[in-house]
């Protein structure tokens, strides 16, 4: 379950309709994850490209590596500009115990900053400017160079 | 013809080049002053599976793409 | 921010709530735990016993803990039965960075499992059996043995 | 006299007790047959503040409160 949206996330809309899908699935244990854009640097808000086809092809390896643990992940991004204090970031682990979610929903948001292909940009002063400084070259960078 | 995108913020339209392999792909990109001091940083994708080798062999109609680094979240 | 009720809790309903009063105080990272009863060993359900004063002083002073990483807890828990796949228990972090929510939920959650006064019981035919099998002796136990 | 109760699936009524410390408490409890059992596992409140020393002295009011394995969540 891999969702987009254009601009900033319904959070609880999201929380709502993920939780009740999985509601007879008997997951013990559900661990959402929300990111949120916070007032800092001077900036409006941020935005984001989002290469679709590889942001699949990484999730889907995703929910085969959850399902060896009888796990399930799901993900919900922005795309586009999100505003202060808006969320443009859901995670999501469902697995029958605790160990397994608290375990996974650590590796899995840090290996999506890592790897997922969405580049980040600050929106200030009526541009769009690339977040390089906070950006993370994917593993195998610099192949071409 | 091999055609190159570029993702996020890497502003340069899509390039269509004559390559049979990445090896070739990188001896033009690197005459290319605006994506050069892009190569160190990108990963690269063929039909949009990442590699991690240059001796990838490439055909007709392929796509291949660079990304930069990256920051979801 | 700790809140009893009585019976299963409305997930969804305190999830937007928790969102809600935080959505203008510049915490980047969310990360709420929901606890679901599941469906196993032939149980209807289960049923807990709360001492509110002691989890209110544990809850205190992880609330302290906390704010020396400029984050939050907050925690929702059910008093007597909750059924099976009805929820009895959302614990969450809010911080700035996350980092330190991803972990803090996963020490605030298993602190809570080690040292909460909370007293789980099997529904199991008509019956209310004490889950000893399943329960940890709180550190320091055996002082008047 | 000092409250002794017993919390969760102890199913014990609250006992009066006349005690000095915990000491005392502990002789007198070890004496009970249906509370013995829980002792080896159960952690100690004085006025809902747990305690890990047998020395706490106690006054006529204060209440001891024996706290059996806990499972929250």
């Amino acid at each position: 379950m891999l969702e987009l949206y254009d601009g900033a996330l319904d959070v609880s809309a999201i929380f709502d309709k993920w939780y009740k899908e999985e509601s007879k699935s008997n997951y013990g244990a559900f661990i959402p994850f929300v990111g949120t854009i916070r007032d800092e640097d001077s900036i409006d808000g941020l935005s984001f490209d989002v290469y679709e086809p590889i942001l699949e092809s990484w999730f889907n390896k995703w929910q085969e590596k959850a399902k060896e643990s009888n796990a399930i992940v799901k993900m919900a991004h922005s795309k586009g500009d999100v505003l202060l204090h808006e969320s443009s970031y859901i995670a999501a682990v469902f697995s029958p115990k605790r160990r397994v979610a608290l375990e996974m929903i650590d590796e899995f948001v840090e290996d999506f900053k890592a790897s997922a292909p969405i580049w980040k940009y600050d929106l200030k002063d009526g541009k769009r400017v690339y977040a390089s400084e906070r950006s993370t070259a994917i593993k195998g960078s610099g192949l071409l160079a | 013809m091999i055609k190159v995108e570029f993702l996020g913020p890497i502003s340069k339209p899509t390039m269509e080049l004559e390559a049979s392999n990445l090896k070739d792909i990188s001896e033009i990109l690197k005459q290319d002053d605006e994506v050069k001091e892009w190569l160190e940083t990108c990963a690269v994708a063929v039909n949009d599976t990442l590699v991690s080798s240059l001796d990838v062999k490439l055909q007709n109609g392929d796509k291949v793409s660079l990304l930069p680094p990256v920051c979801g979240g």
